[in-house]
């Protein structure tokens, strides 16, 4: 494989988009229109009938129905986006996250329509899509996966095989999976033929897939991503790490940014090894890559994502730079207005994320809101589409807001991410506010020792 | 939205709330009204109901009747939307209302030169074409679902719709 | 803050026109009231029911009597607050209420020693010292402003008192 | 005069505190709890009747009552305040601004009850709080004013021949005074002995003090003033300044920081003047002084204000020192953790008061707010006391919220500003914000050549 994003044969001249579309709903609509009209640049919101009295709605300067409340017959539906865009004559369009973001045949096709999509190459959307293929390129470029298989298992007789080679015990993953579908641990050898037809019917049921792999398999892995930015002139930097190893389920719900598992040293080791192998890929955009980290410190290369994070702000506030305005200026053909020895970085930022779920058993709530108040002050910030008499519908993700607060070290970013969570009021919907309490004075996640067994571990507690 | 051309496709009702197995005889369609008026009374959001002859489900997505503070200014200029209402004639609840299935370009013929699909005053019938909706360059014929004579036509030739806009409106036979 | 209960809203206009009518109550219909109210008077947020003639399903969105916004956890402590109401006797819109017209320390004696100025069930007049608020080391007395009988005496020897607590209920003659 | 704030002669080890009383309300109350709970320091409210569904009432930890509607029966009533303090067991007492923030005698009655005042000493304060006093003082340690009296006038005759030494136009003023009572313009010599009659009486009437002294009249100043720390052992810092040039009859309304007037060099030069003076009069804890800079860009010393100003985030958010908390730590006795080396100025940040009044007659506009929604995102801090359905009671001041923006430079952060208002929607009472949207875009404030006569000019113009 050859570049992966190779800047397009003719490379256009800078010039700044006059209306883009957002192709999202919720706080990451509302996020790009803000980023969009600090640059003066004219919004349109799409939404689904469920979301016409959203905030994405209201704050952009057209708004469009593409259909009703399912996704696939609106935010997932590439004609009714395309047609809005237009009719409205828009210029450019930006994914978000989740729903259009990822999908290479999107990027294609709003290329052909004469739409800038505002992320990396429908190529390199692509090749990280598909997870084998993205440990095979980054490998050849020098970041290592955990030890597995590199390529799909074909026989049970190979998978054992393999399996010897790496040593118990070891995970199958879907080639094309995500969120846990299809994903088995083996701990004895004996298990191994069992567990891989399992997952071979679940990842073919949940992706139209049934490619696996295997790899060894940590007990107590630390997730660790690192931002990364490029221009379409062969110039990339990386903006730090972020630790997203609170989770449930591989949903992430606390982030911060710097990691306590990280030194100076290893961040500039790490982020020298990712700038090099993006180079080399011609990434450009924003993206993400995800690292595991193992016990001993050691950290992997798990996936790269190719559009901009729910975990974001973390990185801003350390960073101080707006990541989705450097989006936008990089899809537009601006080089990058930094170089790698302009990023530094201040105190300590956190995020949690407020969803509308059973604080207990993470069921969603939805409903209407009847009361709402958001903390403020010094050093706090709030990206949320809800309002005080808002209507959380069902039929999208339970994410209500971001509380993401920074301060001058971690030890100080916990006391005022405290005291801010006691000032975050939602009623009418349950929220996991209460577990965000918890884990706030939890002494493992106090102490910056934890790893993503924390949250099941503090919910065995009680 | 289909991808073949000329892709040919009813409007769907305009919300599915109520959605009667096979509505036949009056007496059943009065049980249904005493249904509605059961989870309107109520602070439920959903209600199931199947016996010998039907089966109903009815749901309302929000509770909300809270008057909607005016957020922004300037206030958000919904494009077609702003487009999608040249007149407004006297509304009748029993008149059928053809909405657009798509976000696109409203035309009420075929090609400029063509005549128009109908006009106000026409008989129309199921499966009938009333007008073609333009998206992603592929003309989608909008037919017809019932018999009746066209009482509005409410967008204009050429004007943007967006999915859920009314475009015709039909009394019934 | 208000809270808003979700019963006292306005239907969706967007469901399909039903002119309601008033048709008589079949007994099946009786049985879904009947479930309605069960679910409704639970706190419970579905109901599946199914007999030898119907199947019914209610839910209900969110739970819907939503309390108070309870603002703030740990909720404040009002210290002063939380010491002033030792005993809660029968209220009287008729009785004469003492307050507090200061921020301090109540006493129902000059000193330790003394005895107290009041008790419950004596006779008071107006002009006559009930008690004592300490403030910045200051003792100030606070006087009766009735002629009556002590009800009650509601805050304990010692506690603090904010401006505006209730101190004592006088019956006035 | 010698030390106008000498540290105590037993010199207090650090400790500290355990509680806090906060005598005062609406935003800054907040602000103080949220600065005081992330020093994991119990709060105190104290509120009048008015004010029982404050946020400042629910977030603290405990809550006394401590009077009627009436300020001066509530939060001006030190008795009230010091039982509050005493039977709460606090340990300090934070004035916050306005109120009994400036009342020497207040801060002495403190010390002697055993409650650690957070500001100045009352020394201090009282030699600031008299202009007269404060000028002579700043004249002696090399902080120099607007040509002018010395001393408060006795006779017409003394301020005839000052006048001709000064030059007209000059203006009279009181001496105690403030807000702009007392004052007099004097364009004409014969006016003077009538203006001065006019100002003695209205000086008399308003602060108990009929003192005046005349000084240059500017008739293009701007009003910039630079936020200064000091701790109990002789340690002054500035923080660089703050352009408080948006006024109406003297009420600020923008802030901004750095002033688009100053230059680098300058802020060096004047800063390191003010320090030095500082030191020279054993000043501590946090301080404002404030500057006139006339048409020529030269800078005299107007007042001192001895206590946390309502714009201090924008200092705040270009220089990530979080003034609240240092004020706490400077009156626990901590030592400043700053050298001025370490100060540094990042970026540029924009304060817009949002008012609960008319925009056009800036008549207060009390009521119940009946939607509320407040900016968020990236860049975007508010401080606000307001929820949705509170009450905007019309006992005090008229300030609902604080929008502050941070971003790279004036430019961009004007956009942010821009942007973030269109999101600020307050219903039920009236509130300035179509004042801010129409300065936001005013050419002369987007240049940055503007003065204090920029509000009514603009007003003038509609």
């Amino acid at each position: 494989m050859g570049k992966v994003g190779a800047a397009p044969a003719a490379t256009p001249t800078p010039r700044m988009f006059k209306k883009i579309l957002v192709a999202n709903r919720g706080e990451i609509a509302l996020r790009v229109i803000r980023a969009a009209r600090e640059l003066d640049i004219a919004t349109v919101a799409v939404y689904s009938t469920a979301d016409a009295e959203s905030l994405h709605v209201k704050f952009a300067d057209e708004a469009v129905c593409i259909g009703p409340p399912a996704a696939k017959q609106s935010y997932l539906h590439i004609p009714a986006i395309i047609s809005a865009a237009e009719i409205t004559a828009a210029d450019a369009i930006h994914p978000g996250y989740g729903f259009l973001s990822e999908n290479a045949h999107f990027a294609e096709i709003c290329a052909q329509c004469g739409f800038r999509f505002i992320g990396p190459s429908p190529q390199a959307i692509r090749t990280m899509g598909d997870k084998i293929e993205a440990r095979r390129a980054m490998a050849k470029v020098g970041l290592h996966s955990l030890p597995g298989s590199p390529e799909p298992l074909t026989t049970d007789a190979a998978a054992l095989s393999l399996a010897k080679e790496i040593g118990l015990p070891l995970i199958i993953k879907a080639a094309a999976g995500g969120g846990g579908r299809g994903m088995k641990i083996v701990r004895n050898e004996t298990e191994l033929p069992k567990l891989l037809a399992v997952a071979r019917r679940e990842a073919g049921a949940a992706f139209g897939n049934d490619s696996v792999y295997i790899e060894r398999y940590v007990e107590h892995p630390r997730h660790i991503e690192f931002q990364v930015a490029a221009d379409l002139y062969g110039n990339v930097i990386h903006l730090g790490e972020r630790e997203c190893s609170v989770q449930r389920r591989y949903q992430k719900l606390i982030e911060e940014s710097p990691s306590p598992a990280m030194t100076e040293k290893k961040r500039r080791e790490v982020g020298e090894r990712i700038v090099e192998a993006l180079k080399k890929l011609g990434y450009s955009n924003v993206g993400t890559i995800e690292l595991l980290m193992d016990e001993r410190g050691e950290l992997y290369f798990m996936e790269m994502n190719t559009r901009i994070q729910v975990e974001h702000p973390v990185t801003e506030m350390v960073t101080r730079i707006d990541l989705l305005r450097l989006q936008i200026l990089l899809a537009a053909g601006y080089p990058l207005p930094y170089r790698q020895e302009d990023i530094q970085f201040h105190g300590h930022a956190i995020e949690c994320r407020i969803n509308a779920e059973d604080p207990v058993t993470f069921a969603p709530s939805p409903g209407q809101i009847t009361a709402y108040n958001t903390p403020g002050g010094a050093g706090i910030r709030v990206d949320s589409h809800v309002t005080q008499d808002a209507t959380v519908v069902p039929y999208y993700d339970s994410l209500l807001a971001k509380l993401i607060v920074h301060d001058s070290d971690r030890d100080q970013a916990l006391r005022r991410m405290r005291s801010a969570m006691k000032e975050f009021v939602v009623e009418g919907v349950r929220t996991n506010i209460p577990f965000h309490h918890r884990m706030l004075v939890n002494p493992d996640f106090v102490a910056g020792r934890y790893d993503t067994t924390i949250v099941r571990r503090m919910m065995e507690e009680s | 939205m289909a991808t073949k051309k000329a892709s040919k496709v009813s409007p769907r009702p305009a919300a599915p709330a109520l959605v009667p197995s096979t509505p036949k005889a009056p007496d059943d369609l009065d049980k249904v009204r005493e249904l509605v008026r059961i989870l309107e009374d109520s602070t439920l959001s959903e209600l199931s109901y199947e016996d010998s002859v039907i089966a109903v489900r009815l749901s309302r997505a929000s509770t909300v009747a809270a008057p909607a503070p005016v957020y922004a200014m300037p206030p958000p200029a919904h494009a077609p939307a702003a487009a999608a209402t040249p007149a407004a004639p006297e509304e009748d609840a029993s008149h059928h209302v053809i909405r657009s299935p798509f976000v696109g370009t409203f035309y009420r013929a075929a090609s400029p030169d063509a005549a128009t699909f109908t006009e106000v005053g026409r008989e129309v019938k199921p499966g009938q074409t009333l007008c073609i909706i333009e998206a992603m360059k592929l003309m989608n014929e909008i037919e017809c679902d019932v018999a009746g004579k066209v009482v509005a036509i409410l967008v204009e030739n050429g004007k943007a719709v967006q999915f859920n806009d009314p475009l015709f409106r039909i009394a019934v036979k």
